[in-house]
């Protein structure tokens, strides 16, 4: 059921040739740098960011919600000073105080634009904490997104991010893998007796899947399929639109954003689907729930469930069935920031849990206050945040110890991979699961 | 004119033992706001005074100050210390009139040269040459520099003379001002009040009998005996001020109760005099005693300083009309503003994403 | 309004408890100090009442914290001076007035007995010419009276 | 014109009309950029989202105990120098008739020993805030000059309010014309400098509110 240890070392070094791997970026001159990045900022801050920037008071309290802050300790990780170079950008382009702060603010340089990208995509997972804690109610999360777009556009996003969205969004492959991926692995599991019906012409639902669950966690692909047709759903996963993750929305591409979502939406258009369902994959769920909208231009037309939500809705209707797990121990659940906080996903994961008999003893702190894995947004591919990755491990394990869990239970590919290389490396000998998986094992006959 | 009895001579002759010249002196150092460690030096100096000439002078006033100090009736201390000075000119009270009374002032001037006191009551118009206010065809400011240039010190009493008092008030027709506007090479004494406290007028001219100096001065020139401190600082009610209880109208529980009057306009905290201490009526009473609050008539420019009865930490908003102008105006300046950005932001757009 | 009498009048300077001033204890305490240097030193203390903020309630209080002692005497010069021993020998309440009784001014004296009451030597003098006058005038007045 | 008198008078005046074209320009420059629509399926109504967005305008104030254990330090003297300051500029008598004279009705003060340790305390608060903003790490390194500015412009009526009341060195109506243009100059820095949080607060923890309830996450 779990994943062999040599598959994952394998996938590990794989990533960790990314940056090799990244062809160059595009040149350009330090001025062109500031400009784009400027006037990214410009043209894209809206009315409550705005506000927000006006109303920080520096009060440095948002560095005490975010894991790389508290497990470093290291000051230049506050989130609000993330988020320096658009306020000065704001303020001095924008802000209805631009006069005077033209006066009181330093100009941006690309040395400083440089020196910020380890900031936003090295330490920062957008994972909303800060946006919680927050006096002013400032929207931190939401704004180092808006940042990242601006190093982007500038060609200045980390090396591993803009080679996964360089190739996602231009030639629609991943570490080189395209649709004859998905149709290997639908044949391995056709051989295991798991239908997964590819392109049906018309289907209530689209499942969409990810790279990562056809070569590494397997697993999940499998529990899906078979939850899939245990509930006897008119369903199919399509070789045009059937990658969840979006690198580019992650980076701060816009365009490959909107380019990787056009597959899915037009897959699911195609095939009439009421509901697409999204893999266990951060990112990919606010890439398209939450944002596939803007990338559409208009009001998406279908709905966007994630696939742990599924369940626990399924379940709960009394549509799908379960075995109680004999013995399973103490089981924790993470809660995966993109699907949690900021997603709303809180009950159903629990739902099915409860479902399958399990002790569940929470993390403190749990649900919407969550820690992140440590390595969301992207930043598990990127290979010189490794050690900042391994100190909020510790934050993390020290988490789970406290709850007495036997086994980690998330519902994020990114979550399972930086806890298990967490894991790993620490030699934790706790097992760290699949929720999917973990229900697909375990259905009622 | 003048003769040269000293005071303790003086007192001796009206029948004042020994004792009473003590008991004299203790009442003078109180008056004059001096610890008693004071009173033998006091007694010492006194012993010596002689009698000095005094030339009052009154301008453009209304007899008040006069009146305050002449107000006695009974052997008192001012009194005594009145009595002793040789007023040779002031035209209120002299018996002498027309070209008498200026020859006397005149014979003073001459007899006393660089040693008489000026005492002035009243401000000095000062338009159209001076012509508002005349005393046998003598303006007020050519009278005032004639007389000042021989004196050996000058007191101004009352408001008018220290500061213009209510004729300087706005809109000022006359253009008058005090003394110290056009005297400015002589030691001036400012006892402002409207009357100013007879007390401290006698207090002056005590202490000027018995240093034979000027008191120490503050910053106004006035005697910081008496003007060091505030009504306020020096008040019996001060006490519900600090506990918070005031009188909200002149007919409340709170004025029957002899509370705080700072909502009701008192000028105690501003006021720099001695009323609360050395109070009016022969010690019987003063305003904040009588249920009224200070108007603060000491002051300079009292009179302009806004509504008596307004609180004295009532800030002046400005009109309503001003602050719609400025509601509109931040209104109008915010959308342009936004406008603005927003353009800025329409050109920005030029570039595209990746 | 009716008549003036119906005017409420009532005299502000009386006796209000809430009128205290906070200035008795300092005060007692600065008398105490007083008493002690007039014990071992012999220096006397004089301190004006009138000099500072003190109400008709805080004098009664101190009045009453004082007491009465042995000597009461009366001075008529320039007006009556009061002069009370308070409870505590050495300390005088001395009252000035005019001679339409009122108050010129109030001391604390703290002495074993107030400047007021000792002759003074200038006094002894004119005293002294006096009384021989006053002999000299009734040994050469004439004695029909006493034969 | 005597010192007091100008700041009472012309300067309290064009300091307010200062204030009030900053304020009302700063908020409407700021709420008025351009906006795009989200277009996402939110899981709660409109009306509901309003709800939840006011709600965490009030929610806000009281983090949940995970955040509150870590920043209780800042929590703590931030509420303490906030309601101190609003208890004295609120509660002092003198400054209450201030009012009145702007809004024209008055309410009841407190006793003036009271105030005097209120004021003490939220000073004292305030110089060990600036302190900590020199010396936390954190702090240190996101301090900017607004934010030094904004802590003297916000210290100094207090400052000055005490030298009032302790009569130091100069005459009374002279402090009390300081204390009042120092009241002036925080009108007219407020609505350039970070004081106007005290405005953006409210849409910011609305929108935050209603951002994240709009995703089904009550914050």
């Amino acid at each position: 059921m779990t994943v062999s240890e040599e598959a994952f070392e394998q996938f590990r070094a794989g990533v960790g040739m990314l940056s090799e791997m990244a062809p160059p970026a595009t040149e350009r001159t330090d001025e062109e740098r500031v400009r784009i990045f400027k006037n990214t900022v410009i043209k894209k801050i809206m009315p409550h960011e705005a506000m927000d920037l006006e109303t920080c008071v520096h009060c440095g309290m948002c560095a005490e919600a975010c894991h790389y802050y508290v497990a470093t300790e290291d000051p230049k990780y506050t989130p609000i000073r993330k988020l320096e170079l658009t306020r000065r950008v704001y303020q001095r382009e924008v802000s209805p105080n631009r006069w005077l702060r033209r006066l009181l603010t330093r100009d941006i340089t690309a040395q400083e634009l440089e020196a910020w990208q380890e900031l936003v995509y090295d330490s920062c997972t957008e994972c909303g904490r800060c946006s919680l804690i927050c006096p002013m109610g400032i929207h931190i999360a939401e704004m180092v997104a808006l940042t990242r777009e601006g190093l982007a556009n500038a060609s200045l996003a980390v090396d591993e991010q803009r080679a996964m969205s360089h190739e996602q969004g231009q030639r629609g492959t991943m570490f080189g893998m395209g649709s004859d991926s998905l149709v290997q692995a639908a044949q391995v599991l056709k051989q295991k007796g798991i239908d997964v019906p590819l392109d049906q012409p018309q289907a209530e639902i689209l499942v969409v899947t990810s790279v990562i669950e056809m070569t590494l966690f397997t697993d999940a692909l499998e529990g899906t399929a078979k939850i899939m047709n245990k509930l006897g759903c008119s369903w199919t996963v399509s070789t045009c639109g059937y990658e969840a993750a979006n690198f580019g929305y992650m980076a701060g591409y816009s365009g490959y954003h909107r380019a990787a979502a056009m597959r899915v939406i037009e897959a699911a258009i195609a095939v009439g689907a009421k509901t697409v369902i999204i893999p266990e994959c951060g990112h990919s769920y606010p890439a398209l729930r939450w944002d596939g909208a803007a990338a559409y231009g208009k009001p998406l037309p279908f709905e966007v469930v994630a696939i742990s939500e599924f369940i626990g809705r399924e379940i709960k209707a009394g549509n799908l069935k379960v075995n109680k797990i004999p013995a399973a121990g103490k089981v924790t659940y993470h809660d995966p920031c993109k699907l949690g906080r900021v997603g709303g996903v809180f009950d159903e994961p629990r739902e099915a849990l409860q479902a399958l008999g399990v002790d569940l003893s929470e993390v403190s702190p749990n649900r919407a206050q969550s820690y992140c894995c440590g390595g969301g947004a992207g930043n598990f591919l990127i290979r010189r945040a490794a050690p900042l990755r391994a100190k909020v491990w510790e934050l993390k394990r020290g988490q789970f110890e406290d709850a007495g869990a036997d086994r980690v239970v998330t519902s994020c590919a990114s979550c399972r991979i930086n806890f298990m290389a967490g894991a790993a490396d620490t030699h934790w000998e706790k097992p760290i699961e699949s929720l999917v998986a973990l229900v697909g094992a375990n259905l009622a006959d | 004119m003048t003769d040269n009895k000293t005071l303790a001579e003086r007192l001796r002759e009206r029948g004042v033992s020994r004792r009473g010249f003590m008991k004299f002196c203790a009442a003078t150092a109180s008056m004059m706001a001096l610890p008693p460690l004071m009173i033998p030096r006091i007694a010492a100096a006194l012993e010596q005074a002689r009698r000095p000439s005094v030339i009052w002078l009154s301008f453009q006033e209304c007899t008040g100050c006069t009146e305050s100090l002449t107000r006695s009736h009974a052997p008192t201390i001012e009194g005594l210390i009145f009595d002793h000075i040789s007023l040779d000119y002031h035209h209120t009270l002299q018996a002498a009139a027309g070209d008498a009374a200026e020859h006397a002032r005149e014979a003073a001037m001459q007899e006393n040269e660089g040693e008489y006191l000026l005492v002035v009551d009243g401000s000095i118009p000062l338009k159209d040459d001076g012509i508002y206010s005349t005393i046998a065809g003598i303006t007020n400011l050519s009278m005032l520099e004639d007389v000042a240039a021989g004196a050996a010190a000058i007191i101004s009493v009352g408001t008018c003379a220290a500061f213009g008092g209510i004729p300087h008030a706005n809109p000022n027709p006359t253009g008058a001002v005090g003394v110290s506007e056009i005297i400015t090479d002589k030691p001036i004494v400012n006892v402002p009040g409207c009357p100013p406290i007879p007390t401290v007028i006698t207090g002056v001219l005590a202490h000027y009998l018995t240093f034979g100096r000027l008191p120490e001065l503050d910053s106004l020139n006035r005697p910081m005996v008496f003007f060091g401190q505030t009504i306020h600082d020096r008040c019996y009610r001060r006490p519900f001020y600090e506990r918070g209880q005031f009188a909200d109208t002149f007919d409340d529980e709170g004025a029957r109760k002899g509370w705080c009057l700072f909502k009701l306009g008192c000028k105690g905290p501003t006021t720099y005099n001695a009323c609360a201490t050395a109070k009016w009526n022969d010690s019987v009473s003063f305003p904040i005693q009588a249920g009224h609050g200070c108007i603060g008539c000491s002051e300079p420019n009292f009179w302009d300083k806004g509504a008596f009865y307004e609180p004295l930490s009532a800030g002046r908003w400005g009109t309503p009309a001003a602050l719609g102008a400025a509601v509109v105006a931040g209104a109008a300046i915010g959308l342009g503003s936004a406008a603005l950005a927003r353009k800025r932001q329409a050109e920005a757009s030029e570039e595209k994403d990746i | 309004m009716d008549n003036l009498e119906s005017i409420a009048v009532r005299v502000e300077d009386g006796l209000d408890e809430s009128l205290r001033t906070d200035n008795v204890w300092p005060l007692l305490r600065q008398i105490e100090q007083a008493l002690q240097s007039l014990q071992e030193s012999g220096s006397e203390t004089v301190i004006d009442l009138g000099a500072m903020p003190f109400s008709a309630q805080d004098e009664q209080d101190l009045r009453e914290r004082l007491g009465r002692g042995e000597v009461n005497a009366t001075v008529e010069a320039f007006g009556p001076t009061l002069v009370q021993e308070t409870a505590f020998a050495g300390v005088w309440l001395v009252e000035y007035l005019d001679a339409e009784q009122r108050r010129l001014t109030l001391h604390l004296q703290i002495a074993r007995i107030p400047d007021l009451l000792i002759t003074p030597a200038d006094d002894l003098a004119d005293s002294l010419a006096s009384l021989r006058r006053a002999n000299r005038d009734f040994s050469a007045a004439p004695t029909e009276d006493v034969q | 014109m005597s010192l007091l008198d100008f700041a009472r008078g012309t300067a309290l005046q064009w300091s307010l009309y200062i204030f009030v074209v900053g304020i009302i320009w700063r908020i409407l420059g700021a709420a008025l950029v351009m906006r795009r629509k989200d277009m996402s399926q939110a899981r709660i109504s409109g009306a509901e989202r309003v709800k939840e967005g006011a709600m965490t305008i009030l929610t806000r104030s009281v983090p949940p105990e995970t955040f509150e254990k870590r920043i209780r330090f800042s929590h703590i003297t931030g509420y303490l120098w906030h309601i101190g300051y609003f208890v004295v500029v609120l509660f002092f008598i003198p400054h209450i008739l201030f009012i009145k004279s702007f809004l024209g009705f008055e309410w009841p003060g407190l006793p003036n020993p009271m105030i005097l340790v209120i004021g003490a305390i939220t000073l004292a608060t305030l110089v060990a805030l600036l302190v900590r903003r020199m010396t936390h790490p954190v702090l240190k390194l996101i301090s900017t000059a607004d934010d030094y500015i904004s802590w003297l412009v916000a210290a100094l009526p207090l400052i000055t309010g005490y030298m009032v009341v302790a009569r130091v060195g100069l005459h009374y109506e002279t402090l009390l014309g300081l204390h009042v243009l120092s009241f002036c100059l925080l009108l007219i820095w407020f609505p350039f400098g970070k004081l106007m949080h005290v405005f953006f607060i409210f849409p910011s923890r609305y929108n935050v509110g209603a951002i994240f309830a709009r995703r089904g996450v009550r914050v």
